[in-house]
């Protein structure tokens, strides 16, 4: 009994060693660099019966599993396609040695014998991204020169500001607005204050309440987000109160409307042909809309400045608006209206960051030029990798 | 009345009248939405409720539906109220205008409410209340994360500008939500903006393909790097824009007016899609002029 | 002074933010602070609602122009708040038949499923189609050739417009296929490839540089405009 | 005849633009397609993978955008169920989930019905979540930080097609149909630049301009709006005939109205122009 019950086993196993997928080979592991620990990187060799064009195809797939040294714990982690050679582990813990097996599978309930790693693998927790250090150093520059221009200036270095059409227009546009007793708008975009365009735009919207304060004109601020409500009546008010004239902030003109875009828009578009404001003031991010607002702001006769950082909507602000604020000049409008030393320096310090971009571009170019020559294997090459992958990239890991 | 005005009486008279003479006079009408009853959990052998369906009017159990009819005659003449605003401001336009600002702005509070405050703020705070109210799916495993008594805190302050003392208070979470923003677009905007194009931009200015220089692309490589640096200059603000430095922002206002240009062709498009889709709306699924999709019956 | 603590705050958490994106550990904290916005965001709803019932109740009590509207606005809003809060006519979900809130306030055929398919959709696509109309008029009125820069424009316009229907492809189709540059959707390519990628990419190089600028300027408390002044 | 030009009331001009496209869509005609390079890569991305690779695709589009982005979304769904491979759906647009559940409707469940995919097996709706690019940068670490669960509530690791799934970088394709912030350029931004992973987008017309600069680096190609949808309808007709019939081609339908409104557009710049020139001789003698 005994001895057949083997006998019709050995039968049962020469069947399986006929149809016997080959496993994959070559199992390696190593240690998920820049992370906290708690990945694994598996790389290995396809197993020979892995051909995507075999029909049918012998082996679907790999399924990995993971254990600890003594073989405890063991459970799948992750399955893969065919023709698939790698595989993060992402739930190890740091510091504990792992053993992985891989295992091809095919049709049915077909499984090769699994392919183990030689020896075991610790996932090690890294404090800091090593491959971001080189993107460290261009935060740094950029950061450095935006600060050291600043406080240069503070110690009294004049700095030359090239004129931005857009915001010499403000005063003519609320003087206009005066003049014929209509009121002024002031549109701070879609998005809300976790937005740095938003930011920008309200640095504006400070410069134009004072203004308009000092020239005792009505300025109306719709917005589509609370909070930038809530900031705006801050600035506005504050604005009031420099200009001299904080009896004049009326809570009620900066007001809520609706989060959503055209809901906005259509309440935007029904109070300039209702109200017909002499000046629209556009600073902050804007999207389709930027057009139906400028062209209903023209059909009003206002005069409209317009900024924007949305590359796509500025040739609409450009072909309907008197003056744009194009990209970063919106970000730069601030300082340029404050007139603060200060505020300058720090346009010296984004011109430095240019001339980094201007700098890289033209020495990278020229060794991708070299290289492109002087054919591989040349220093030319090696050096263009280093830049584009370990300066500018991401440290070739990670 | 005025001229003007007795003149659209007429024109929206004639409209309605020919609204309904069409859908009088065809036999299978017109805007009408049809529906099936299906059930909710179709595997439940205990769970026997229902709820309805849209379906086309080509299947067997199709029923038509008051609500979604009225609907579609609502979105219908809607959509005919903004277009009218392209004529001039008048009340149809108002209407659909203050409906549509009550709607949205109460939809943002609702959505709001059930996707922030419910699933991220509650969900954290009291797991196990959660579970029992709205959200049963919640996983039994889910701690308490007490973190969530900061956002907390942070909302409690800004709704403080309601009370009529102290409205500073709402000026902290403001400076949290500015500052953090601020700290983080600062490094993403300069890693994938900045080095990333940067990054893209090295590209060599002669290129040899198979041991010979292709001119075209060598002549486009130079191109693009020309016009990076030229538009580039045109953001200097501490340089004066004159001499050869005038030039070269003159060469990279072009490149700007190249892209503006682009944009505005692409945009074009999308805009004109987007008025055929409200068009075919109005022709497929209120009036029944055509039929793109072959969902009705032929003459019926 | 009210607005120095503030600043100090924003400070504070902003250069955390900066330091974290260098720590492997602290790289789960961009989704943390981004699911608290969202939390914050939700609690500022209350005072973007509050003051949209006020403005309105304001306008009809004081019978100002357009009250009427005004009036709609307000019955619309609360008709859509309780039907989203009291997920009126959402049924129990299958899964989980006996627990009546577990629902999905846009279920169809629930009312808040009405009100979006046949209002806030229609409305919005419509408003969204008003763009068509004034593109055509912009085209009209603002692309004329002025001066250099805006017939560059103008001609980039025309050549991509005519590149990517099939118009442009009929008018040059007589062009040999190795000069399939000078076809008009070539041209587009082309125009693409360098003149638009080559903009695009200044600007977005010179936007990195306005946004580090600008955080910058919030985090060392050059700029405090959007707290708005110290006296209060 | 010129005064009139040169003082043209617009509303001629919407008259114009509401003609040109009405009439050709009450006409039904339709204009052959060539797809192009970009469009061209991405549909040989899809149909080159392995069957039953994990695809993700995200609608970062709300109905308001469906006339520019359905098309493509309907053409990519049944380029994907053809080659059987599994698909997560997500929006991070607040009025995005509708979108999911229609596409769903009429692609997977009506059109493929005989392939009976399942949800949770072959697909999984994850619905929308609030946070815009934050999710995505969760999910690039964690999936189930942002999706505890799917949008009908069930537990992701009760499901077997996300029961393996840890984060982004364990898919082989990620689509994102966008209409703006958030979508693609976040996607490239969150996901694609920092892991590596395939990725390519439909998006709408105004943002294509922008998402050029980042092929073929951070992105396999792009579908622009209702051109791309056209092309990659006629890309998927080459590979399998049945789906050269216009009926079943919304993109390739819509492209007639596109057509007219272009030269339309046109017309309006070359007479804008003629005018100006015009005005400008007259003016000096």
């Amino acid at each position: 009994m005994v001895l057949a019950l083997w006998g019709f086993g050995s039968i049962e196993s020469a069947r399986a060693q006929d149809a016997a997928l080959a496993a994959p080979t070559g199992l390696k592991a190593v240690d998920h660099p820049n992370d906290v620990g708690t990945s694994v990187d598996l790389t290995w060799t396809l197993s020979v019966d892995d051909n995507a064009r075999a029909q049918p195809r012998v082996v679907n797939g790999y399924e990995i599993y993971r254990s600890l040294v003594d073989g405890d714990e063991r459970e799948m982690v992750g399955e893969v396609p065919y023709g698939v050679e790698k595989f993060t582990d992402q739930q190890c813990t740091a510091g504990v040695p792992y053993l992985f097996e891989i295992i091809s599978v095919g049709t049915g309930e077909q499984r090769s014998e699994p392919a183990r790693l030689a020896k075991p693998i610790t996932p090690i927790r890294q404090w800091i991204d090593r491959s971001r250090a080189w993107f460290g150093v261009i935060v740094v520059l950029v950061c450095g020169a935006v600060i050291l221009f600043t406080r240069l200036a503070r110690f009294g270095k004049a700095t030359y500001v090239r004129e931005i059409a857009g915001l010499q227009a403000i005063d003519e546009a609320v003087g206009r607005a005066t003049e014929m007793g209509r009121p002024c708008l002031f549109v701070p975009g879609l998005q809300d204050m976790n937005e740095i365009p938003t930011v920008a735009g309200i640095n504006i919207l400070a410069r134009v309440a004072r203004t308009v304060a000092e020239y005792d004109a009505t300025l109306t601020v719709p917005t589509a987000r609370s909070l930038v409500m809530t900031s705006a009546r801050e600035t506005v008010q504050a604005s009031c109160l420099a200009a001299g004239r904080p009896e004049v902030y009326d809570e009620n003109l900066v007001y809520y409307v609706s989060d959503e875009q055209f809901a906005y828009v259509a309440h935007l578009t029904g109070y300039m042909v209702r109200e017909r404001p002499a000046a629209c003031f556009y600073a902050g991010t804007f999207y389709a809309e930027s057009l139906i607002l400028a062209e209903t702001g023209n059909s009003v006769g206002a005069l409209q400045i317009a900024g924007t950082a949305e590359a796509s909507q500025l040739p609409f602000f450009v072909a309907a608006c008197d003056y744009t604020l194009i990209g970063e000049e919106l970000f730069a409008a601030s300082a340029y209206l404050s007139r603060e030393p200060q505020q300058l320096g720090s346009l010296k310090g984004q011109d430095a960051g240019k001339l980094l971009a201007g700098a890289l571009l033209i020495v990278g170019c020229a060794l991708a030029t070299w290289a492109a020559l002087a054919g591989n294997g040349s220093p030319a090459e090696s050096m263009l990798v280093f830049l584009k992958d370990t300066i500018l990239g991401r440290g070739g890991a990670g | 009345m005025n001229r003007e005005t007795l003149g659209w009486t007429v024109v929206l008279l004639i409209g309605a009248l020919g609204l309904f003479g069409r859908a009088m006079s065809k036999p299978e009408g017109m805007g009408k939405v049809y529906i099936k009853a299906v059930r909710i959990a179709p595997d439940s052998p205990t769970d026997t409720r229902t709820t309805f369906t849209k379906v086309e009017p080509k299947d067997s159990e199709a029923i038509v539906s008051v609500p979604r009819t009225v609907g579609v005659w609502i979105a219908a003449l809607g959509t005919l109220a903004i277009f009218s605003f392209l004529y001039r401001d008048n009340v149809f336009y108002k209407l659909a205008e203050s409906v549509f600002v009550g709607v949205t702005a109460a939809w943002a509070m609702v959505l709001g409410f059930w996707e922030s405050i419910v699933d991220k703020l509650l969900r954290n705070l009291a797991p196990g209340l959660m579970r029992a109210w709205a959200l049963p799916g919640l996983s039994d495993k889910q701690e308490p994360n007490y973190l969530y008594i900061v956002p907390l805190i942070l909302g409690i302050m800004l709704l403080w500008r309601l009370v009529p003392r102290g409205a500073w208070i709402a000026r902290w979470p403001l400076a949290v939500v500015v500052g953090t923003f601020a700290g983080l677009k600062l490094v993403n905007f300069l890693d994938a903006d900045f080095v990333s194009q940067i990054r893209n931009t090295i590209i060599p200015l002669i290129v040899v393909v198979n041991g010979k220089v292709d001119p075209w692309a060598s002549l486009r490589n130079t191109g693009l790097l020309v016009g990076v640096l030229s538009s580039l200059t045109y953001f200097f603000f501490s340089v004066e824009h004159k001499g050869f430095v005038g030039n070269v922002s003159r060469v990279g206002v072009w490149f700007l007016m190249v892209t503006f240009g682009a944009s505005f062709a692409f945009t074009v498009m999308g805009r004109i899609a987007l008025l055929a889709a409200r068009v075919e709306f109005l022709f497929n699924d209120w009036l029944w002029l055509i039929d793109p999709g072959d969902k009705r019956p032929k003459g019926w | 002074m009210k607005s120095t603590i503030p600043w100090l705050i924003a400070a504070a958490t902003g250069f955390v933010m900066i330091a974290a994106y260098f720590i492997p550990a602290a790289q789960g904290w961009q989704g943390e602070v981004g699911t608290w916005f969202e939390i914050l965001a939700a609690f500022a709803f209350v005072l973007g609602g509050a003051n949209l019932f006020a403005y309105h109740l304001g306008k009809i009590s004081a019978r100002r122009a357009g009250w009427g509207y005004s009036g709609v606005t307000l019955v619309a809003f609360l008709v859509t708040l309780a039907a989203g809060m009291l997920k009126l006519g959402v049924p129990a979900p299958d899964r989980y038949p006996t627990n009546a809130w577990a629902g999905d306030f846009q279920f169809e055929g629930s009312v808040s499923w009405w009100l979006y398919w046949y209002l806030y959709n229609p409305l919005n696509a419509t408003m969204f189609a008003l763009l068509a109309f004034y593109v055509s008029s912009a085209a009209f009125r603002a692309f004329r050739a002025k001066n250099t820069e805006a017939t560059v424009l103008l001609v980039t316009a025309f050549i991509v417009l005519l590149g990517r229907t099939y118009a442009g492809a009929w008018l040059t189709s007589s062009v040999p296929e190795n000069y399939s540059a000078l076809t008009f959707p070539g041209m587009t390519a082309i125009i693409l490839a360098v003149g638009n990628t080559a903009g695009q990419r200044a600007i977005m190089i010179g936007i990195a540089l306005g946004v580090a600028a600008t955080s910058l300027k919030v985090l060392l408390g050059v700029d405090r405009s959007y707290l708005g002044s110290d006296g209060d | 005849m010129f005064d009139f030009l040169k003082t043209l009331d617009r509303r001629w001009i919407f008259l114009a633009m509401l003609l040109a496209v009405s009439l050709p869509i009450l006409a039904q005609k339709t204009f052959p397609e060539q797809p192009t390079l970009h469009v061209r890569n991405v549909f040989q991305k899809i149909e080159d993978l392995p069957e039953g690779s994990t695809i993700m695709i995200s609608f970062d589009y709300d109905p308001g955008t469906t006339g520019e982005l359905g098309p493509m979304t309907t053409a990519l769904l049944r380029h994907c169920c053809l080659k059987r491979h599994k698909m997560l759906f997500l929006t991070l647009f607040e009025t995005g989930s509708p979108v999911i559940d229609q596409a769903i409707k009429e692609v997977i469940e009506d059109e493929f019905a005989e392939l009976e995919l399942k949800s949770g097996e072959d697909y999984v709706n994850l619905g929308f979540k609030p946070g815009r690019e934050v999710i995505i940068a969760v999910i690039g670490l964690n999936l189930r930080q942002a999706f505890p669960s799917d949008h009908s509530r069930t537990n992701l690791d009760d499901l077997p097609l996300t029961k393996n799934i840890v984060n982004l970088q364990d898919l082989d394709l990620i689509l994102d149909l966008s209409a703006g912030y958030p979508g693609w350029k976040e996607w490239v931004q969150y996901a694609a630049s920092p892991y590596g992973i395939p990725f390519a987008a439909g998006v709408t017309a105004v943002g294509a301009p922008q998402a050029y600069p980042y092929i073929p680096g951070q992105m396999l190609g792009i579908l622009a709006a209702v051109k791309g949808a056209a092309e990659y309808e006629a890309a998927l007709g080459e590979k399998y005939p049945k789906y050269r019939d216009p009926k079943l081609n919304e993109g390739i339908r819509r492209m007639a109205p596109q057509f007219w409104g272009h030269l339309l557009v046109i017309g309006l710049i070359v007479l804008g122009n003629c005018i100006h020139f015009a005005d400008r001789w007259r003016g000096t003698p």
